[in-house]
């Protein structure tokens, strides 16, 4: 299931809902990210997707980490539009039969999401606003997984 | 026709995220030619490091034909997360 | 928080809790570990625990744990008794500042509970039942992190 | 007095899982001597490589005195997760 929200979204619900009817499966790894920022600021982020593009593009990650990791069952809520503080921004899921492949993948998920996925994300602080690019160590994180990941970077 | 769409800082530079060009330049490369025209700004933006074009939802390397209805997204670096 | 629950707990909840006022931390990861079996089979499981010293140890790794990854937050529940299939076994939640973090404490920590906290487990299976040693994959595992985790295996 | 607790396979092996002996013995070795009197069996499993004690919740190596009220635990090769 890979699906993007245009307002919050509720991850233990999702979390649940995943490890139902898993008594197959044994290990459920998930990342949560966080819009940071001061309480009671605005909305410090803004997220945009290309409808339809962005999901069918994260979509063929999640084929390429469950034939890599041997996953049961993967799933990706990433939200789009005016992000609070605090709120989560993506939720990944992944189930596998032990926990090194449910963690590998979560993980390799998360580089990718954070790199390679075609979202744009604003960040609003005091400063003013900027669009937020990959970090090195962010760059450095994705080639930890060698060049099997989607396209080269541009 | 050719439909255009931009992301990012590409949108925040433009002033626009979407329009139609009537009828469809031949090629990628017109079709920039046409979007730049008289927007120096836009056009160091659009050959900025980079960004990424799709063309009907695939994406390109350097030119190619387009024929009528092409959707064409002009992407900046991504990050999502 | 560290608690052992003798009774099915809501992984979900626990997640959306963990996650509730976190707009400093950016990054949250979590395992479930899932009792495997067949629907219907009989509970598949029984953890032991030393109510007191399991809670203390594992409070010792994760303060342990919290230092060696800067974690801003860590919490484990780990279900005790019998177990039905599908039913949450534990669950680990680690909060960070950035997602590698999270993630390896979470790892790390999963590594230590499958080989070195004071919690045995009896698996039942058609052919009985049977009392479950780390396998040599845990043992593996857990070497990864070199000698800082806890006590020297036995 | 000490309490005695069992966990794990130990728990199987001796039918029990939580035994007080009056008086305490001296030692730890003295008490493991009087929890196997008759049990070969029981003695084995004490043996077993990865069993590991604990007097009042702290992991003990080899022998150590032990005091009045006492609490000691036999743990067999852990597995928690």
């Amino acid at each position: 299931m890979i699906a993007l929200a245009d307002r919050p979204f509720d991850p233990g619900a999702e979390l649940n809902r995943f490890c139902q009817g898993r008594a197959a499966t044994g290990a459920v790894a998930s990342f949560v990210g966080i819009a940071r920022g001061e309480a009671g600021q605005d909305a410090p982020l803004e997220l945009q997707a290309y409808p339809g593009f962005t999901e069918a593009e994260i979509g063929k990650i999640a084929r390429e980490a469950t034939g890599r990791f041997a996953l049961q069952d993967v799933a990706i809520v990433h939200r789009v539009g005016r992000i609070a503080a605090g709120e989560a921004i993506v939720l990944v899921l992944t189930a596998a039969a032990h926990r090194r492949e449910a963690f590998e993948a979560c993980d390799y998920l998360m580089d990718y999401l954070k790199t390679r996925a075609p979202l744009w994300k604003k960040e609003y602080g005091p400063a003013g606003a900027r669009w937020v690019e990959p970090t090195a160590r962010d760059l450095a994180d994705v080639g930890r997984w060698g060049a099997a990941q989607g396209d080269d970077p541009p | 026709m050719a439909k255009v769409l931009l992301f990012g800082r590409l949108r925040d530079v433009a002033g626009w995220r979407e329009r139609l060009y009537e009828p469809a330049p031949p090629t990628l490369a017109a079709l920039k030619a046409l979007i730049v025209a008289d927007r120096l700004d836009l056009a160091a933006a659009l050959e900025a490091p980079g960004v990424q074009a799709a063309v009907n939802r695939v994406l390109v390397r350097g030119d190619c034909a387009l024929g009528d209805g092409a959707e064409v997204a002009f992407m900046p670096a991504m990050s999502g997360g």
